[in-house]
């Protein structure tokens, strides 16, 4: 199972191992992990989800990748739930023969992840608890991939 | 036929499900429906340009058809990752 | 310590929790994780290197990173000496607020280590060792940057 | 002065490493007595496009002058990562 969408933690170096296990073909692996900043005395968010279209999401974001590029493995976990400062919240994992299938593999799951996949962050800090706005800067990141 | 609402928009309507009986042919329709209904969903659809809209888990909009539709999810733009 | 030349292995999630350690502002931690590929039949690689200028070239590196892109860290392991198929050469973990830096950068350095580090590669296969000629593309890799 | 050779160069020369007395005044001035030397030397710098070179650690080439030089290595192009 290559998605996950789950309340707990992830253990990079056992994802990284499970993915490159058996295979000998794999040179290059890239990780890519979001985790919560503490910036503006931001102490925990609430990230909430769309359970069953998240899936469905992340496995169309993988999908899509897989067809453009070359990859032996690919492994996306999203938390939900209650995090806070300097916790994970996302893993993305590309492996590949070579490593520029792998980089952009993963810097394409994640501009989509971030436009596509129905996730929610709600973050609190000294003044109360707002949605975070979505950025601009993430649809345009998206729309470079055509 | 299931609404479902998320984050901002949840709270502004003031629950995250409920099953309705309509007859609107899409979505437009459908939002027009339900802010006629009461103060608190006028103000969930106040801004539909940060309405966001998903027919059966797939992303739609406006005009989307409902026919056949099971699930129809509003919420704002996403901010995961 | 940001670079590391050695034999040892390395362990990515004790390098990553280090990197991420007391400093709240890291959004986006971006790994590379190079392996020994078996490809067309290769059981082992001896990997020799120039000592002294190995680490200084790895230092250049990481500072060209550095002045590119806001980094709030960076860790750069390469490995020499013996390695069989699918043990892990190069490590290369960059660390930012917003992931496009992260990913940017991690690049970067791969690019920059394939082509200026003296690293030089002895594959061990079917019919004997060999050599590993360097690739065109690594160099038009590192061209793209400027 | 020190010289060094890595990969197949110091598997061509026979050595990873020697010291010798020389007034030359460039890298190219230098591979030409190396070359006249012997012939494993001249097996090591026949190609000289495969050839690349650093003055006391840092990346050099041909024409690179050698006053004050203490270190200089040949080796092919690089292969890490």
């Amino acid at each position: 199972m290559s998605v996950s969408v789950q309340q707990e933690d992830f253990d990079i170096a056992a994802e990284m191992a499970r993915l490159t296990a058996g295979d000998a073909d794999i040179g290059a692996v890239v990780s890519f992990t979001g985790l919560v900043r503490g910036t503006g005395g931001l102490t925990a968010m609430e990230l909430e989800h769309y359970p069953g279209m998240t899936e469905k999401a992340l496995e169309e974001i993988e999908a899509e990748a897989r067809a453009r590029w070359p990859l032996s493995a690919v492994r996306i976990i999203h938390r939900h739930g209650r995090l806070a400062t300097g916790d994970n919240i996302v893993l993305v994992l590309t492996a590949s023969r070579h490593r520029q299938a792998a980089f952009e593999a993963a810097e394409f799951v994640m501009d989509f992840l971030k436009t596509k996949a129905p996730f929610w962050k709600k973050e609190e800090g000294p003044e109360g608890a707002n949605w975070v706005d979505a950025r601009d800067s993430d649809d345009a990141a998206t729309e470079r991939w055509g | 036929m299931k609404v479902l609402y998320f984050a901002w928009m949840r709270e502004r309507v003031g629950h995250g499900s409920e099953e309705i009986e309509t007859a609107a042919a899409t979505v437009s329709d459908l939002v027009g429906e339900l802010t006629a209904r009461e103060e608190r969903y006028a103000a969930a659809f106040a801004d539909l340009s940060a309405v966001r809209v998903a027919v059966d888990q797939q992303q739609a909009d406006l005009s989307t058809p409902l026919a056949g539709a099971r699930e129809v999810a509003f919420f704002p733009p996403v901010t995961g990752g």
